[in-house]
């Protein structure tokens, strides 16, 4: 390839354009050696110091490539390596920004909170391991690393949610989520093995090719088409694939669960992106093939699943849990209000601008649920009465969070939730954009049932709380930080959300 | 060049500083940060009557200051900008000048009564002017949303400020959701105005009001989603309307408003006079050459105004607490402005806002020293003869009250006529739909006549009712002060727009508000709006003949109003007419002069009317809002039941979902054949 | 029809021996029952309690580290096929060799963290189990 | 030669019974080896399409899938172990602390 990544001190070679992903994987792996040299250590400072320094410095690297335009039209486009297997350009590398942050906040709350755990290397490395994966998912561009990298993301978070192994909710949580996981990987594998009966090729730009002689194979493409959808709607959570999500977060440890719901997330769109643009593109297809309408009835029925049944819930955590599956019903706007020759890029960017925008909020949200696990507080809406007093400055973040998951207008939320629907109705779907807003205006409900409980009921007599924990609050208060700084710093995210999306068209 | 203009940010900034002050040192500060938020108010102020001076000499501003997002081709790009213009300018110093008035009454209200937590009260009083002043210079319809929903967040925690209590914190739930769910709609519609125009600037060549009118000329074409330019505009128009009627209390979005009197008194005072309130019909008179443009619109606004005007009327007829009465009253007047909008008469709907700001922030702050007085209780029926006790109170007060009952020469007077003055001309001109708004305007002066005497007799005169009234509580000069300087502005605000004096007498040049908002920036003037509604004005006899009979027949319901409250409460033991069937006896008995007719009126037609108006607000206005909530809610807990915890039967439904799904789409895409 | 033929007699034929040969040995040999023969054979010790014993932990977890790296040597294979001709056409030794050696490699990290952490040890040693409840306890 | 069709309707039948079996049985293992025939539906269409098409990518994948459906045993084995000391069973219908 041409396209030489274009730095200041001369070209390096295109194969370190992976180096996020490398270097998420090489610091795993050092976890793995460190616990091998000294399998007894506890050194919690060190493990979860490492994994984030690796985290941020994989953040960095993404970060890095992004400003210079490495992958981007404006250096010579994406740079394909390992036989077009994968594929770096803007898209993936903006996606890298937002697990690599996740995965870091993540990393430093968990520093508190499995102090107390045996097996803290492990815990670490796994969560890197599924970095490493879900980077490689938004570079994937071959069904095949498609899969592996999906099952790469998949098996470390299975394990992680399990980690509380004497925990029977983490267990069930657990059990669940690998098994639907599981069902949803064998679903996905036989639609790829369709799609390529249909077409004959892995290869994303080859599947496109020879959509046209797919005659008499329509049925078959179409069936793998919709295969393929199940395997990321599982990994988005987006309904009927969603069974998973309410348990898994609420059973997974706290972090975890952030980590779920934020950055695999996340992966599951950037890689459902990639696959049905590249390789399934509007006006290539044969009739009857129409993803698209899939899309859209997946994604009001899940916003509305998700909205509904958290309005109605009584523990926090899982309120957040369905709220999650709701969210990504909008973000499925992304893919549902495309049009061949519409504004695609800007419907597929304000949708990558709200994974980013959320990604700051609902990891902090969780964050916090995990700073109240570690104070021992109960999981009710109840038990958080009164926490406004003990601990005002998580509860001013969690208070942000609260508002901008809502889209209230102060906040992160809000621009990323109206920039999505703008653009869906610019799109002519505006309909879309009116089930997101009835379901926006439900949503207020449930949020700001966390706030009056932690603000306006009084504490019950024998609510204490322990020590403050130093890692949890740096994270929950950088995630808030972030959660605001992303309203003055919209204008950025949205130009360059907007400008890699339209390399992909 | 440094003008004033440069310093218009300063007056919503200082606000917002006196916010922070509160909010990080209040608690050391004496007064709990009170001090802090008088002097950025005053500055405000002070500011804002430079800038209305600049005005004056016939300058305005328009300038974009800071962009969020530059979009790409195509894309929206989203900015703050401000936009100081005659109707700007003249807000701004209508709500400094409260504000200010506000927080020195709240000295008296908040800190001499010993309240706790007046950093958060002061904080949020801070807050929220300067989110309304933000709103008042907002020049697009972006950033008015944005500081229109932080004006309600801060309602929503003034209103609940006394958040120990159980009536505060529910009344307040209420104020923010009702607002919000107006405020969705109001959501929609400003996308709907970046998607079809691409801007939401509300001036110059490339605002959307300006782009619409050419889209309806023909000379440019917009994104009108496949409907006719005009239905469309209407469409996005009455979304944007959404939030003004929840905002505004407007039908059938007012009831959180009679629930918010849970709030501080000095707070009810701020909301309904100068802030929240004032915003939803600020929006409108804000973006008029937009609505102008749209006979339908403009029919709905005068009807809703019209009926909220009358239905908010006759249910402050039967209010038994001073506080309810004036909240009734408030949504009855903005209905008046409403009116005027819709009626085409946008320099009476402005004169309408700017004198109500006046008088009604007066009569809040004058029940605020009636219930410091009074001990805390509002109830209408302990209090009597107050009127020996604090004149001070009383006076300013009456000033208040004659210029909410619209008699002459008071402020309320001149503008509620030229309200229904401009609706029945244009009505008469060939808008049959105005002159059924105008009818339930006309017949709504009757109501306030009666129920604003009806309060001020039974506060002030008679003989005391309770041991509280015949020894009440003194006030000190932060409450008097501010009574004063509105009391006075109540009665004399009149004179900047009197029409009818000079269509009567022929002197020209006084109409000083037609004069002032013409001073706009192009396609913003009194005279281009006046061009642009689909009204055509036509009289009884001749123009002259026309102001003196509308301004008769208003002026005569009103004191007919006022006189039946005269004769039914200004007695010194009154007794609850309105409320009691067998008072009728009594009534005669005593009051023998009255007729048959009077008590008919009295208890035939005011009571029915009021309590049904009463009961359709609670049973089915309140019914459909909590009606779609549990639905919601019914729902919701319906949805959760999917999730039985088995994971068998989770991937049973994976795998039901999944074959829907194949044979929906098999059967849809012919793969079958 | 034609080229089935061969499968099917293949299939036959695999059939016929085996079942050809227990019929044979059925009526060739002398049948004579007793107690020992018919035991369960368990390498010469005496069967003893029922065949469903809970096994230690350790068994799965072996069997376990020998499904992942056993499926493993599969990804060799492809690799395996293409070595020779990939060579012979002019690819350079690095390209071919170094990413199978990086495979291995963290293979091999992954195999030395479970042997270090006890994976494979079929009986723990008496010290490291003291060493985990005292930490349990502490 | 056999039609590819055929193949299809193999695979399909494999993948539709090892759906069945997920949907009948409760015992967390059983649940994992319809799992892993599932997966084996799709390796069969991989490798048939493969030669069905003359290129490798297929059957190269299919060992790909082969050795990912092993980890993931490996994975759930761990799970269902720690299942059976939680629970007392591998009744994947016991664990049901969590709904609605």
């Amino acid at each position: 390839m041409a396209g030489a990544l274009a730095l200041q001190s001369g070209p390096l070679p295109d194969w370190t354009a992976v180096s996020p992903a490398l270097i998420l994987a090489l610091t795993g792996l050092l976890l793995f050696v460190i616990d091998s040299i000294d399998s007894d250590s506890d050194n919690t400072v060190l493990l979860a110091g490492l994994s984030t320094v690796g985290s941020l410095f994989a953040f960095g690297v993404a970060g890095w490539f992004l400003v210079e335009g490495t992958g981007q039209a404006a250096t010579g486009g994406a740079i394909s390596l390992y036989g077009d297997a994968l594929v770096v350009d803007g898209m993936s590398l903006f996606f890298t920004l937002i697990f690599t942050i996740v995965a870091a906040m993540v990393c430093i709350a968990s520093l508190d909170y499995v102090a107390e755990q045996r097996h803290q290397a492990e815990f670490f490395s796994l969560v890197l391991f599924a970095a490493t994966g879900m980077t490689l998912m938004s570079m994937s561009n071959s069904l095949a690393t498609a899969f592996i990298s999906l099952e790469l993301a998949s098996l470390p978070s299975y394990a992680l949610v399990a980690y509380l192994k004497d925990n029977r909710g983490s267990v069930e949580a657990a059990l669940k989520y690998f098994l639907i996981g599981a069902l949803s990987s064998a679903v996905f594998a036989f639609g790829i093995s369709l799609v390529y009966a249909a077409t004959g090729s892995l290869l994303l730009s080859d599947i496109a090719s020879s959509l046209g002689d797919a005659d008499g194979m329509t049925g078959i493409l179409g069936m793998g088409v919709l295969m393929l959808l199940g395997g990321f709607a599982f990994k988005t959570a987006s309904v009927p694939f969603h069974f998973w999500a309410p348990e898994a977060y609420e059973g997974a440890p706290a972090p975890i669960s952030a980590f779920l719901s934020s950055a695999s997330k996340a992966a599951g769109f950037a890689i459902a992106f990639r696959v049905f643009v590249e390789a399934f593109p509007l006006g290539q297809l044969p009739a009857g093939v129409d993803w698209v309408l899939a899309f859209q009835v997946l994604a009001v029925v899940t916003m509305t699943l998700g909205n509904f049944a958290a309005a109605t819930q009584e523990n926090v955590k899982r309120m957040l849990a369905y709220s999650s599956i709701g969210h990504a019903g909008y973000a499925l706007i992304g893919l549902a209000a495309l049009t061949a020759g519409g504004p695609n890029a800007n419907v597929l960017g304000a949708s990558m601008a709200h994974l980013l925008v959320y990604g700051f909020m609902n990891t902090g949200a969780f964050l916090f649920i995990a700073l109240v696990e570690y104070w021992g507080v109960g999981t009710t809406f109840e038990d958080y009465n009164g926490l406004g007093a003990r601990a005002p400055m998580a509860c001013v973040a969690m208070s942000v969070f609260m508002f901008s998951l809502a889209g209230l207008p102060p906040f992160g939320g809000f621009f990323s939730k109206y920039v999505l629907f703008y653009s869906a109705i610019e799109a002519g779907f505006w309909w879309l954009a009116a089930v997101g807003a009835v379901n926006s205006a439900l949503s207020l409900f449930y949020y700001s049932r966390v706030v009056k409980a932690m603000w306006i009921e009084d504490a019950a007599p024998t609510l204490e709380l322990g020590s403050k924990p130093v890692g949890l609050y740096t994270a929950v208060i950088f995630a808030a930080v972030g959660t605001l700084l992303l309203l003055p710093a919209f204008q950025p995210v949205i130009e360059t959300a907007q400008t890699v999306a339209t390399a992909l068209f | 060049m440094a003008g004033i203009f440069d310093f218009v940010p300063a007056i919503v900034l200082l606000p917002f500083v006196s916010f922070l002050v509160a909010l990080a040192v209040g608690n050391r500060m004496p007064k709990g940060g009170a001090f802090a938020g008088i002097v950025a108010t005053a500055g405000s102020f002070l500011l804002s009557l430079a800038t209305f001076f600049t005005v004056s000499q016939g300058q305005t501003y328009n300038q974009t200051i800071y962009t969020w997002a530059q979009g790409l081709d195509g894309a929206v790009t989203l900015e703050f900008g401000l936009l100081i213009d005659p109707l700007s300018a003249l807000m701004l110093v209508i709500v400094t000048l409260i504000a200010l008035l506000v927080h020195i009454f709240s000295l008296g209200y908040m800190n001499d009564e010993g309240e706790t937590g007046l950093p958060r009260y002061y904080a949020g009083l801070g807050l929220f002017t300067a989110s309304m002043l933000g709103f008042v210079v907002a020049d697009n319809l972006l950033m008015a949303f944005m500081f229109f929903e932080l004006v309600g967040l801060c309602s929503y925690l003034l209103i609940g400020f006394w958040f120990r209590e159980p009536g505060p914190p529910s009344a307040a739930k209420k104020a923010f959701l009702v607002t919000r769910f107006g405020d969705y709609f109001f959501l929609v519609g400003v996308v709907a105005v970046f998607a079809t125009f691409g801007t939401a600037a509300f001036a110059g060549s490339e605002s959307f009001p300006h782009l619409a009118e050419q889209a309806l000329a023909g000379e440019t074409s917009v994104n009108t989603f496949g409907f006719a330019a005009e239905t469309w505009f209407t469409i996005v128009g009455l979304l944007v309307l959404g939030g003004v009627v929840g905002k505004s209390a407007q039908f059938p979005l007012h009831t959180w408003l009679p629930d918010a009197m849970e709030g501080p008194t000095p707070v009810s005072a701020l909301i309904h006079a100068a802030t929240m309130v004032a915003a939803g019909v600020y929006l409108v008179a804000r973006m008029y050459g937009f609505y102008a443009l749209s006979p339908t619109a403009l029919a709905i606004i005068a009807l809703i105004g019209g009926f909220t005007a009358l239905f908010a009327a006759t249910m402050g007829v039967v209010k038994r607490e001073i506080k309810q009465v004036l909240a009734y009253s408030t949504i009855s007047q903005y209905g008046y402005m409403m009116l005027g909008l819709g009626g085409g008469g946008y320099v009476a709907a402005t004169f309408h806002l700017m004198t109500h700001a006046f008088f009604k922030a007066l009569l809040f702050l004058g029940a605020g020293s009636v219930i410091i007085a009074m001990h805390h209780n509002e109830n209408m029926w302990d209090m009597g003869g107050l009127k020996e006790k604090m004149p001070v109170t009383y006076y300013t007060f009456l000033s208040g009250s004659l210029a909410l009952a619209g008699i002459f020469p008071f402020a309320g007077f001149w503008s509620k006529d030229e309200v229904l003055y401009e609706t029945l001309i244009h009505g008469l001109g060939g808008s049959p739909i105005l002159l059924v708004a105008y009818a339930m305007g006309l017949l709504a002066v009757f109501f306030t006549g009666f129920y604003t005497f009806r309060m001020v007799f039974l506060t002030f005169h008679g003989k005391p009712r309770s041991q509280t009234a015949r020894d009440p509580h003194g006030v000190r000069w932060n409450v008097k002060g501010p009574l004063a300087v509105l009391g006075v502005l109540a009665a004399t605000t009149g004179v900047v727009n009197m029409v009818p004096v000079e269509k009567l007498l022929g002197i020209k040049g006084i109409d000083f508000l037609h004069q002032w908002l013409d001073m706009s920036l192009d396609g913003l003037t009194a005279h281009h709006y006046a061009e642009l509604t689909p009204y055509s004005s036509a009289y009884i006899g001749g123009e002259a003949t026309t102001v003196a009979i509308g301004a008769a027949v208003s002026l005569g319901l009103a004191i007919a109003g006022a006189g039946l409250a005269y004769v039914l409460y200004n007695v010194p033991e009154p007794t609850e007419h309105t409320d009691k069937l067998g008072g009728i006896k009594t009534l005669l008995y005593n009051n023998y002069y009255q007729d048959e007719y009077q008590v008919w009126l009295a208890n035939s037609v005011v009571r029915p009317i009021s309590r049904g108006a009463d009961k359709f607000d609670q049973g089915v206005v309140d019914g459909v809002v909590n009606g779609v909530s549990s639905v919601s809610l019914f729902s919701g807990s319906r949805v959760r039941r999917i999730q039985t915890g088995v994971v068998s039967n989770y991937a049973a439904l994976l795998t039901l979902g999944l074959t829907v799904l194949l044979l929906g789409f098999g059967l849809l895409g012919g793969w079958f054949q | 029809m034609s080229e089935w033929i061969a499968i099917g007699a293949l299939a036959l034929v695999a059939v016929g021996i085996p079942l050809g040969m227990m019929a044979a040995s059925a009526i060739l040999r002398p049948s004579v029952p007793e107690q020992g023969k018919s035991a369960t054979y368990e390498s010469g010790e005496i069967p003893t309690g029922s065949a469903r014993v809970q096994f230690n932990i350790q068994y799965y977890m072996v069997a376990l580290l020998f499904v992942v790296f056993d499926i493993e040597t599969v990804l060799i294979f492809p690799w395996t096929v293409i070595y020779r001709s990939a060579l012979s056409q002019g690819a350079s030794l690095a390209t071919v060799l170094l990413p199978m050696l990086v495979f291995i490699g963290v293979l091999v990290v992954g195999l030395v963290w479970a042997w270090r952490n006890g994976a494979v040890e079929w009986v723990k040693s008496p010290l490291a189990k003291r060493r985990k409840t005292e930490r349990q306890d502490a | 030669m056999v039609p590819p069709e055929y193949y299809l309707v193999l695979s399909a039948a494999i993948f539709c019974i090892g759906l069945f079996g997920i949907l009948t049985r409760r015992n967390a293992l059983l649940f994992l080896m319809s799992v892993e025939l599932m997966l084996n539906a799709a390796n069969i269409n991989l490798v048939a399409f493969s030669y069905v098409w003359g290129n490798v990518t297929g059957q190269t994948f299919a060992l790909f899938t082969m050795a990912l459906a092993a980890a993931e045993v490996a994975i759930g084995l761990g799970i269902i172990m720690v299942l059976y000391r939680n629970f007392g069973g591998v009744d994947v219908t016991d664990a049901t602390t969590m709904r609605w």
